[in-house]
């Protein structure tokens, strides 16, 4: 490493140990690091998003390709500063309710595609007498008592409450299975530090 | 305080400190920690290492640079078991990221054992819609590739003479985060039938599982420790392997936590009765 | 009348989006482009709000508590550094100290919290992962045996792979798909009160 | 005189030299290799619409050279051409494989590029002329098959989507059915869940202790739905907050979220008749980037001691971070999220979890009003109907029926 990768790194070595030191207790260098990264994210963010996406979608549309339309939505985003005025504030709700409105108007019929129909299509298999068939015969039946688990207007007592209860069960071997399969992602990223920790050691001292 | 109650309401630091531990001690001291190899890696290792010497093979580098880290240790090994078997493995990659480190990979690997472009491997480079293509390879490598990546005619390649489609080689091993995957085992083996593997990212392993099941791929790699298998059994030493030492301890010591918290809770639920 | 007129903006906005989607037409493109666009220029054009809110807070506390005016003021130093450096367009090539303070305080910063999850995960194990009911035991049963995986047992890894294979294709696969059903009937539910105009809290009120 | 000899001697002899290795090479190779005999071309092809497309697409479809498995058996692929006008330059715009008869030909959607007409651009309303021809296993090709004509159509109804146009309809009837009922005083009977009974109780508790409460909105943005839902659940929290004179910090990433947060809870104090109560310096943003917002909350919890907190919305790798640090903390924690990646580490490390839909029913939960409980019926009721439509659909697909699966079925 060259002088100045030693003076970086050792910047993000130092940033690194003050994070890892909150888990001893909250300390001055935690809250060092993480004052810093917040006005560091935030400076970052502006400016990239400046660059980025308001450059593409309203000083390029607007000034240079001559999209007059596109003024209606900046007009629309410049309505949300009424907010900085208690009068006027009321009009930032247009900005809001567009905003929610697109927003809830384009998802809903993708969730009825993404999440109702084609988890449905997925779990029609033909049954069959094999260990396959079985498998497909106890996928259906979970996916039915899981969803029996979340009916909220009938009480879950009798025959309905057990295989409500046994949708629960689905649940939480769903569940632990995903928490099993996270560990090794997450050790390999503290792995990454601890290497990164060691490379620059060995860096600056010496093997 | 009795023992228990104190396991119980241990100060988590504690936890910190034991798992820290875990995750140093195999960076400083090096071991060797045994892979216990599973049967559908093994069944893809079983498979390349049965095919003859000059047999072809197809190895599909579906990822980009995102899901690098666990799946290129998977690409090197076995390529690496490719080369040492004389078996001449098709390249190509549906990634749009992907042809790049693709290339990067196969002539690493091939350099290491002194293998020739079009002799002893061929690259084909990347094609977009990857269904379009797998579908096109099944009826001849020569509609979606007429040319190699390095601009080679497929027809002037002498280890490509004879081969034309799927019907041509062994089988088939496609790595993907996901997306290629699926087209690999609809579009490649709904249609043309040939041995199909895959090697995937951890996190999408739980989908890939009941194809397994059903039988439409024959084997499966999942995330840096199947890749960890496919090593121990080749016998490369790649970042597969070298991460494993790592995931053993911590997931000793959590599955330790795990077994200490409960004899913990069951003593103190006896003394409380 | 200040609350009716957000209302009715939502009303039609949900309707046309809807519709837009079982149109598969040139023009029907068109407005979908378009509302994705306008909503993130409303997006960002909101961030000012953010930035003052942030601000604000953040002289607010130097001056009342005179202890917390060095971490302000490193705070606000991190703000003002990224925004002058990052002024000019060329600063997003890499090389420039706006991409290296990205580089060398961000990313490391951003990784290692990231890596604290490792500790994390351990300590919830032990706290949470205890044989209290038949609920308590599946989720903390199946987590053990999805880990056990890593760990060389000779014999006994053979029989639980088979069963984390199992375990992972079916009950996990069921699972999710019970979950995302629900999650789908229970978000459209939400998006119709919305767009009905019977949910409104986010509109507040005068 | 000699000379002139020689040299035409040289002349002739190298001409006829010549001659004779253009007579040995020419016809010498055709006499080495028979002709081969060609593939028939591919026939009936016909041009149509793609019905499900802004008129950019068109299919091409075609009837498989009698050489295509049959006869001579030597096709190996189809190539297919188009232009503008039937005397313009073709472009090859497809091939497919030998026993495939048809074409999806997906144009570009722009007219220009780089100034240049765009050659592969499609446009609704314009005729484009279609040719094809077989390529063999040796490299051959057919002749061109008929000269074709058709065009893309701008299309104003999705033919695929028909029945989740219907699932969308049933819906919102039922919906709007169950909240008129709810509204003519029908009574409505909900089964409890534990995180949200819990809401009061924990608030009860930081009023206890005098200490305030954290409210987390997630990392998502602020049109997102379980965002949203978590709206609801912040108005009710700040309203009995007000009631029990605690404070509630919401710190948020996104800065339309600050916008919403801040009116609900404005608007919750009025409600609850203190609006004096309200400090917008408590609703506040902090950064859009998900770990040094993480940080920012982890160090709040901390520091101002939170008793009870909520996170409530979309979460991402954050959420165990937060759930430990709020338990290292001693807070009761309440949670609900739509993220099934994250459920876990809530179930795991929270007093309470929402898990999925209880996130999105907790709306009408916690108002109790008719109106927001109307559509958590409709929700049980569309299950049922999802549930026999499943079950029917395995059933009659096991003997071989496909009407019921067609139902639930989609294009990809």
């Amino acid at each position: 490493m060259t002088t100045v990768e030693l003076l970086w790194n050792g910047l993000a070595a130092f940033l690194t140990l003050c994070i890892f030191s909150f888990l001893y207790k909250d300390n001055p260098f935690y809250k060092f690091a993480e004052q810093l990264v917040a006005g560091v994210a935030l400076g970052y963010w502006t400016m990239l998003l400046y660059h980025t996406t308001f450059t593409d979608k309203v000083l390029i549309p607007i000034f240079q390709q001559g999209k007059l339309h596109y003024i209606l939505p900046t007009i629309m985003g410049i309505m949300m500063w009424t907010r900085f005025s208690k009068k006027l504030a009321y009009l930032s709700r247009i900005a809001i309710a567009f905003y929610i409105g697109v927003g809830t108007g384009v998802a809903l019929p993708l969730y009825m595609y993404n999440y109702v129909f084609r988890q449905l299509q997925a779990t029609v298999v033909p049954l069959q007498f094999s260990w396959l068939g079985l498998n497909s015969l106890l996928m259906v039946s979970f996916v039915t008592c899981t969803l029996f688990y979340f009916f909220f207007s009938k009480e879950h007592k009798g025959t309905f409450g057990g295989l409500s209860k046994v949708g629960i069960y689905t649940l939480m071997a769903g569940f632990g299975a995903s928490f099993g399969l996270t560990v090794m992602g997450r050790v390999a990223l503290l792995v990454q530090r601890i290497i990164f920790l060691r490379e620059y050691f060995i860096a600056l001292f010496g093997s | 305080m009795k023992w228990h109650e104190k396991m119980l309401n241990i100060d988590r630091r504690w936890i910190y400190l034991i798992l820290g531990v875990a995750v140093i001690v195999p960076a400083v001291v090096s071991f060797h920690v045994p892979v216990n190899v599973t049967p559908e890696v093994r069944r893809v290792y079983d498979f390349i290492e049965d095919l003859k010497p000059g047999d072809i093979f197809y190895v599909g580098i579906d990822y980009d640079p995102a899901s690098l880290a666990e799946l290129h240790p998977m690409a090197y090994a076995i390529l690496d078991q490719c080369f040492r078997k004389d078996i001449k493995p098709v390249v190509a990659t549906l990634s749009q990221f992907g042809a790049g480190m693709a290339e990067q990979v196969l002539s690493e690997v091939a350099a290491e054992y002194g293998k020739e472009s079009g002799i002893d491997y061929c690259y084909l480079g990347y094609k977009p819609y990857p269904a379009i293509t797998i579908m096109l390879m099944g009826v001849d490598f020569r509609v979606p590739f007429p040319q190699d990546y390095y601009g080679t005619p497929i027809d002037s390649i002498p280890m490509m003479r004879y081969v034309h489609n799927f019907d041509d080689l062994k089988g088939v091993i496609s790595l993907s985060a996901g997306t290629s995957s699926e087209f690999w085992i609809i579009y490649g083996y709904g249609r043309y039938f040939m041995p199909l593997a895959l090697g995937v990212t951890g996190v999408m392993a739980a989908d890939y599982y009941p194809y397994l099941q059903s039988g439409q791929i024959f084997g499966l790699i999942s995330g840096i420790k199947g890749a960890a298998e496919y090593e121990a059994l080749t016998e490369y030493k790649g970042e597969g392997l070298k991460s494993i030492p790592y995931q053993t301890t911590t997931h000793v010591v959590i599955l330790a936590f795990i077994i200490v918290s409960n004899i913990g809770y069951f003593a103190s639920r006896r003394s409380k009765k | 009348m200040r609350r009716q007129i957000p209302l009715y903006i939502v009303l039609v906005c949900g309707i046309v989006f809807v519709i837009q989607f079982f149109i598969p037409s040139h023009e029907s493109e068109f407005i979908f482009e378009y509302g994705q666009d306008w909503v993130m220029v409303i997006g960002i054009l909101a961030l000012p709000l953010g930035i003052w809110s942030y601000l604000r807070k953040t002289w607010l506390t130097a001056v009342k508590k005179p202890k917390e005016r060095f971490f302000a003021g490193v705070s606000l130093f991190g703000f003002a550094i990224m925004m002058l450096t990052g002024l000019k367009r060329e600063s997003l090539m890499a090389g420039s100290l706006y991409m290296e303070l990205f580089e060398y305080v961000l990313i490391p910063i951003q990784a290692t919290i990231f890596s604290l999850l490792a500790f994390y995960i351990a300590s919830a194990a032990y706290r949470a992962f205890r044989a209290r009911s038949v609920i308590a035991t599946m989720l903390l049963g199946t987590a053990f045996i999805v880990m056990l995986r890593l760990i060389p047992l000779g014999p006994i890894s053979d029989v639980n792979q088979a069963l984390v294979g199992w375990i992972l294709s079916v009950p996990n696969m069921a699972a999710k798909r019970g979950l995302l059903i629900g999650i789908g009937l229970g978000a459209i539910a939400t998006c119709i009160k919305i767009i009905l105009g019977i949910e409104r809290t986010y509109l507040g009120r005068d | 005189m000699i000379r002139f000899k020689i040299r035409l001697a040289l002349i002739l002899i190298s001409a006829s030299v010549l001659l004779l290795f253009g007579y040995i090479s020419s016809p010498g190779q055709e006499l080495e290799a028979p002709p081969e005999p060609l593939p028939a071309p591919p026939t009936n092809v016909v041009i149509s619409d793609d019905p499900n497309d802004d008129g950019h697409t068109t299919i091409v479809s075609w009837q498989l050279s009698r050489d295509d498995g049959a006869g001579l058996n030597n096709v190996m692929a189809y190539e297919i051409f188009r232009s503008t006008s039937p005397e313009g330059e073709f472009l090859q715009v497809g091939v497919m494989g030998k026993g495939l008869d048809s074409y999806i030909d997906r144009g570009e959607k722009e007219k220009t590029r780089n100034g240049e007409p765009n050659p592969r651009y499609i446009g609704a309303g314009i005729d484009y002329y279609y040719k094809m021809r077989a390529k063999s296993t040796t490299g051959t090709y057919s002749e061109f098959s008929e000269l074709v004509v058709g065009q893309a159509k701008n299309n104003w109804y999705h033919t695929g989507k028909t029945n989740i146009m219907i699932a969308v309809l049933i819906f919102s009837g039922l919906v709007i059915y169950f909240i008129t009922a709810a509204k003519r005083g029908k009574e409505l009977y909900v089964r409890p869940i534990a995180g949200i009974d819990a809401v009061d109780e924990s608030i009860g508790r930081a009023t206890e202790m005098g200490r305030p409460i954290l409210f987390v909105l997630g990392t998502g943005t602020a049109a997102d739905l379980a965002t949203i839902a978590g709206y609801t659940i912040l108005a009710r929290v700040a309203k009995m907050t007000a009631d029990y004179q605690t404070k509630v910090l919401v710190p948020v990433n996104e800065p339309v979220m600050l916008a919403v947060a801040q009116e609900t809870v404005k608007s919750a104090y009025m409600e609850a008749g203190r609006p004096d109560m309200y400090d917008e310096q408590n609703i506040f943003y902090v950064t859009a980037m998900q770990f040094p917002f993480v940080a920012a909350v982890c160090g709040l919890m901390i520091r101002e001691q939170t008793a009870t907190n909520f996170y409530m919305g979309i979460f991402h790798a954050e959420s165990l971070i937060l759930a430990e640090t709020g338990a290292i903390t001693g807070a009761i924690q309440i949670s609900g999220t739509d993220q099934l990646a994250q459920l876990p580490f809530f179930i795991a490390a929270t007093d309470y979890t929402l898990i999925g839909e209880e996130l999105y029913a907790a709306s009408g939960y916690l108002s109790k009003e008719a109106l927001l409980l109307g559509p958590v019926k409709a929700q049980d009721y569309a299950k049922v109907i999802l549930l026999t439509l499943l079950g029917l659909a395995v059933i009659t697909w096991s003997f071989g029926w496909g009407f019921f699966k067609s139902l639930i079925s989609t294009i990809s």
